[in-house]
């Protein structure tokens, strides 16, 4: 499997992705709305990305990304696929129904940066309290009480 | 959270119990919620965030010097390979040439770190299932390793010795001869440890079919490290995607396809002694040459990501660095192994004893500020 | 057939027993294994490593002197503003103004004893000392004054 | 053979020369409370210390080495230590069960301690059915427990005392089965009896291995009866923190953890009476010159012996092993030993019918 295989089948489910070679994974960026579909079809033949090792998240100030790093345990090859989430209206679907890992992952997501993930069996504050207000891993976070500006 | 009236309202009899933030079998401040009926766990709900430091946050206001030493804090147990994976990262972006004395000297190191791990996990394990003596003899060893790691390094625990570009001072002279001696003596002792643990019939039924994860699960749950390669997942980040001098070495990837918890034992046990073979290859033949790369006084990586695995004691350690082009990251992400693996603790845990809980947890392995970070 | 399993399987669990409480019986009769280390009797022999990092010290010789500069290269180094270095302008014997340490700060309190700032310091003004036994009553006293009373930077060092 | 008996029974003549005999009984009563007592603080504090002693020296530690000598002292330390602590009751715990609880469990153990024989004539109360009387009053000690458990109102707690009731009473029966084996082979219940019958040599000699088998399932039962490792699933701290002691504090937990010595001390002094001849010396049959040789030594210090063997024993035990998990403990009970037992006193059973022992 090359990168130009993958991107043509990308490219057939998301005519929208668009696609970043020069980092050392094999990236693709896309809108958050595609994200779900995409999933399922990376997670099943012929690509077999049965293996999501890494969610996160970041924050751009003008918008999110959500970032999942994927890989299969036939091929061993990763790819990174970015997200774009709506800073306003932070809203993706969860794939923790494809990988049960996310299920965690999306939760500790959701608790630092706020992002919404759509049909979460359990979103709940993870790390933080349930009453905690705000979300610390966004840029514009300002704790007085606990941070140190040095 | 669960309120009093709802547990008093429970119709079907079942019993919900914390167990932690304190509790001797958590190791550290993990809570679980067990909901029980009768001995039979219904459901595990783990709550963290006990002992979270928002390392991540932290990371974004240090330089690429500094944040290495903030991620000895999370796995403290193997310091030295969080450290191996942060300077890994910034070379990656920085484009670093590490000679290749520091490449063994790096190795010898995690090598070390990972038994020092393991012969914590081990003692700390046997404790869980009830017998106190193996935690005593473990530290025994572990000691030797630390006193090591002392001479060399300047600390115990956490460590801070790997830096962007090598190590940050060179071995002590008594260094290879002390790791020699340990090594002597480390495998006279694993005997003793099977004919103490492994062999003992008591342990074998504790956990022979205990805390079983099949293979599809553990995939999908994200295991890594002893806990995917005892359901047969082969996923050791040293043979997939070597780093450093990890492609000159020969060792076993140690594989079970049990998946329950006498199998992550094994793995555990099998680990320590690759460890110990891949250290023999490279005590001997740690070349001359500078210890550390001639670096920038302000380290900067370009503009970009950078993704680095590695394979600490527990699993699979990522480091995430999103850079801006600045002296500090932009965006700093932990992929800690224990987070993962204690997602599949319910799931592991479902069905069995409240013993059981405690034997499936002992061989996870559980590093609390590595899951809540 | 059953009877001969169901005895060998005794048998076995019996002699797996066995070889534990032969282990621990090993030790029990040997005092000599015993690794304790009976900590505040045995400070007069206990030596830590050299390289051991137990806090933060600025040597001085003889003269008092030391080798600071106050270039303030720890301080950028330190991970947790642990150090803070007070500069003032001296003059020089040709009458320019120099930059010299006036006052070295370092919070032992915040200190995580990475080594950061032994290793950023270019003259090797600073080094880790062995003392390990830092417990206090005030914790103020955890911050301290590294450059002694009237010590001056030695000559020749830049 | 040396007796206790002269001074026993000069304290008894002397004491009925002057006074009405209910008066005796209660001077007698007193003394032998007064000395029961002291035995159980003495007992509880060197049994402590043991257990300490031994469990570092096979962890290769130390232990306890500051307060006098080889730490001797620390034990009383720690029990005045606990004795000034503060006894918390905890807010939703029956309060009259909750501190009746450690009460029960202690005078179980010090009950069970009467017919027990330490020495050559030096017995509290020789009943007839001695042994019968110590196998009913210890199973006794479980109703403390459950009654500790119930009444704290600590899930931990109830788990733990629930554990403990199945365990206890499960065992009862390995360790009643072994016991008979004894009582079959002498022919009475009763202790002075049972210790004369090994006058020629020890019952675990004697009887051939049957009787060996019987030992080992007593010791066993015994480990388990007492709630130590590895059959310590009531209190399994790994699991249920310290199950139904949790919420004791102070003195309370002072009491039920020397009633847990005393316990281990009761089942040994039984184990020693019955398979290993109590107070009798090492006799071999009819050996005269020998025999009469060990009878120099003191039969207290034989009983002791005897009896601070098999504690540590126990205490071996108690630092080698993993602790069993439930259902195990119930499978090793009613799957090996119990069929064994039952099968060992069918064969013990023929033995003394056609007097094939020694």
């Amino acid at each position: 499997m090359t990168n130009e295989a993958i991107k043509e089948f990308v490219f057939n489910v998301v005519p929208s992705a668009t696609f970043d070679e020069s980092g050392e994974f094999f990236t693709i960026q896309i809108d958050a709305t595609e994200w779900k579909s995409l999933a399922t079809l990376l997670r099943g033949v012929p690509y077999n990305f049965n293996y999501l090792f890494c969610v996160t998240c970041i924050d751009w100030k003008t918008h999110f990304t959500t970032v999942y790093h994927l890989t299969s345990t036939n091929h061993r090859r990763a790819i990174v696929v970015k997200a774009k989430v709506d800073r306003n209206d932070p809203l993706i679907e969860t794939v923790s129904d494809i990988w049960k890992t996310a299920e965690f992952h999306e939760r500790e997501v959701f608790d630092l940066f706020g992002v919404r993930f759509k049909n979460h069996p359990d979103l709940r504050r993870l790390i933080l309290t349930d009453d905690f207000e705000g979300y610390p891993l966004r840029k514009d976070f300002e704790d007085a009480v606990n941070m140190i500006k040095l | 959270m669960y309120t009093e009236t709802q547990i008093i309202n429970n119709s079907n009899d079942e019993l919900v119990i914390n167990v932690g933030p304190q509790h001797p079998a958590t190791h550290g401040v993990l809570h679980l919620v067990i909901t029980l009926q009768g001995e039979t766990i219904k459901k595990v709900e783990p709550h963290l965030g006990y002992i979270h430091r928002s390392i991540e946050k932290m990371c974004e206001s240090l330089t690429y010097r500094q944040f290495i030493c903030a991620s000895s804090r999370m796995d403290y147990l193997s310091a030295h390979i969080n450290n191996h994976a942060c300077a890994l990262t910034v070379e990656k972006g920085a484009q670093i040439e590490v000679p290749q004395r520091a490449q063994y000297i790096r190795v010898i190191m995690d090598e070390l770190t990972r038994i020092a791990s393991h012969e914590l996990w081990w003692g700390a394990m046997a404790m869980d299932l009830g017998a106190f003596t193996p935690f005593f003899y473990a530290f025994r060893e572990r000691e030797v390793i630390t006193e090591i790691m002392e001479e060399t390094c300047g600390a115990r625990l956490t460590m801070n010795y790997m830096v962007p570009g090598g190590v940050m001072t060179d071995i002590h002279p008594d260094f290879q001869k002390r790791v020699k001696e340990f090594i002597q003596l480390f495998k006279s002792k694993i005997d003793e440890y099977d004919d103490l643990v492994t062999n003992n019939i008591i342990f074998q039924n504790r956990t022979k079919g205990v805390g079983h994860l099949s293979k599809e699960d553990a995939i999908s749950y994200g295991c890594t490290g002893a806990v995917a390669r005892a359901s047969g997942v082969s996923c050791d980040i040293r043979k997939l995607y070597p780093y450093d001098i990890y492609d000159k070495v020969t060792f076993n990837e140690i594989l079970e396809t049990a998946g329950d918890s006498f199998a992550r034992y094994m793995i555990r046990m099998g680990e320590m002694r690759e460890s110990i073979k891949i250290i023999e290859q490279l005590i001997d033949n740690i070349p001359e040459g500078d210890y550390q790369a001639k670096t920038k006084a302000v380290l900067k990586l370009p503009k970009g990501d950078f993704y680095t695995r590695v394979e600490t004691a527990r699993g699979e350690l990522g480091v995430y660095i999103v850079s801006e082009g600045a002296a500090t990251p932009y965006r700093i992400k932990f992929r800690s192994p224990g987070f993962s693996n204690l997602s599949a603790l319910d799931q592991m845990a479902r069905g069995g004893k409240i013993g059981d809980l405690m034997a499936t947890m002992g061989t996870l392995d559980l590093v609390i500020p590595d899951i809540d970070r | 057939m059953f009877i001969k399993e169901y005895i060998s399987e005794i048998a076995k669990a019996t002699k797996s027993l066995w070889t534990g409480m032969r282990l621990t019986g090993h030790y029990f009769v040997r005092p000599k294994t015993v690794i304790t280390q009976q900590y505040p009797d045995n400070r007069d022999t206990l030596k830590m490593a050299d390289r051991f990092r137990g806090e933060v010290i600025m040597p001085h010789d003889a003269d008092n002197l030391h080798a600071c500069t106050g270039c303030t290269a720890c301080e950028l180094a330190c991970p947790n503003a642990t150090i803070k270095v007070i500069t003032k302008f001296e003059l020089t014997p040709e009458n320019k103004k120099k930059k010299a340490l006036d006052t070295f700060v370092y919070h032992l309190d915040m200190c995580t004893l990475c080594g950061l700032c032994v290793d950023a310091c270019p003259t090797g003004a600073i080094q880790m000392g062995q003392n390990f036994e830092h417990s206090v009553y005030d914790r103020s006293t955890l911050t301290k004054k590294l450059n002694k009373p009237g010590s001056k930077i030695r000559e020749g060092v830049e | 053979m040396y007796s206790l008996h002269a001074i026993t029974h000069s304290i008894q003549d002397w004491l009925s020369a002057r006074l009405s005999p209910v008066w005796v009984l209660m001077i007698e009563s007193i003394i032998v409370i007064v000395l029961a007592i002291g035995l159980f603080a003495v007992l509880g504090l060197i049994l402590v210390w043991l257990e300490r002693k031994v469990a570092a020296h096979m962890q290769i530690r130390l232990g306890p080495n500051r307060v006098g000598p080889a730490g001797i002292f620390q034990t009383s330390a720690d029990t005045l230590k606990l004795i000034l602590k503060e006894g918390l009751t905890p807010d939703g715990a029956d309060k009259f069960l909750f501190n009746f609880a450690p009460f029960v469990v202690m005078i179980v153990a010090m009950l069970a301690l009467a017919p027990i024989a330490f020495a050559n004539g030096f017995q509290i109360w020789d009943i007839n059915i001695g042994v019968l009387y110590v196998s009913a009053i210890s199973s006794l000690s479980v109703i403390g427990i459950l009654i500790a458990g119930w009444a704290s109102n600590n899930k931990y707690s109830l788990l733990g005392a629930m554990r403990s009731g199945a365990q206890i009473v499960s065992y009862e029966l390995s360790a009643g089965l072994s016991i008979l084996t004894i009582v079959v082979l002498t022919g009475s219940l009763q202790i002075s009896d049972i210790v004369h019958a090994q006058q020629n040599g020890w019952w675990l000699f004697k009887g051939h291995i049957p009787v060996v088998i019987a030992f080992i399932i007593f010791i066993i039962a015994a480990t388990a009866e007492t709630n130590r490792a590895p059959f310590d699933l009531a209190e399994a701290e790994s699991e249920l923190t310290a199950g139904f002691h949790t919420e004791y504090s102070g003195m309370k937990f002072a009491l039920f953890f020397l009633a847990e010595y005393i316990n281990i001390f009761i089942v040994c002094a039984i184990g020693a009476t019955l398979f290993l001849g109590g107070w009798m010396p090492f006799h071999i049959g009819d050996w005269a010159q020998f025999n009469h040789v060990m009878d120099y030594i003191p039969s207290s210090i034989w009983f002791f012996g005897k009896t601070f063997f098999l504690i540590f024993l126990i205490m071996w035990f108690r630092w080698t092993f993993p602790r069993l998990r439930v259902d195990q403990l119930l499978t090793l009970e009613w799957k090996y030993l119990l069929p064994i037992s039952l099968f060992n006193l069918l064969l013990v059973t023929v033995i003394a019918i056609m007097n094939w022992h020694f």
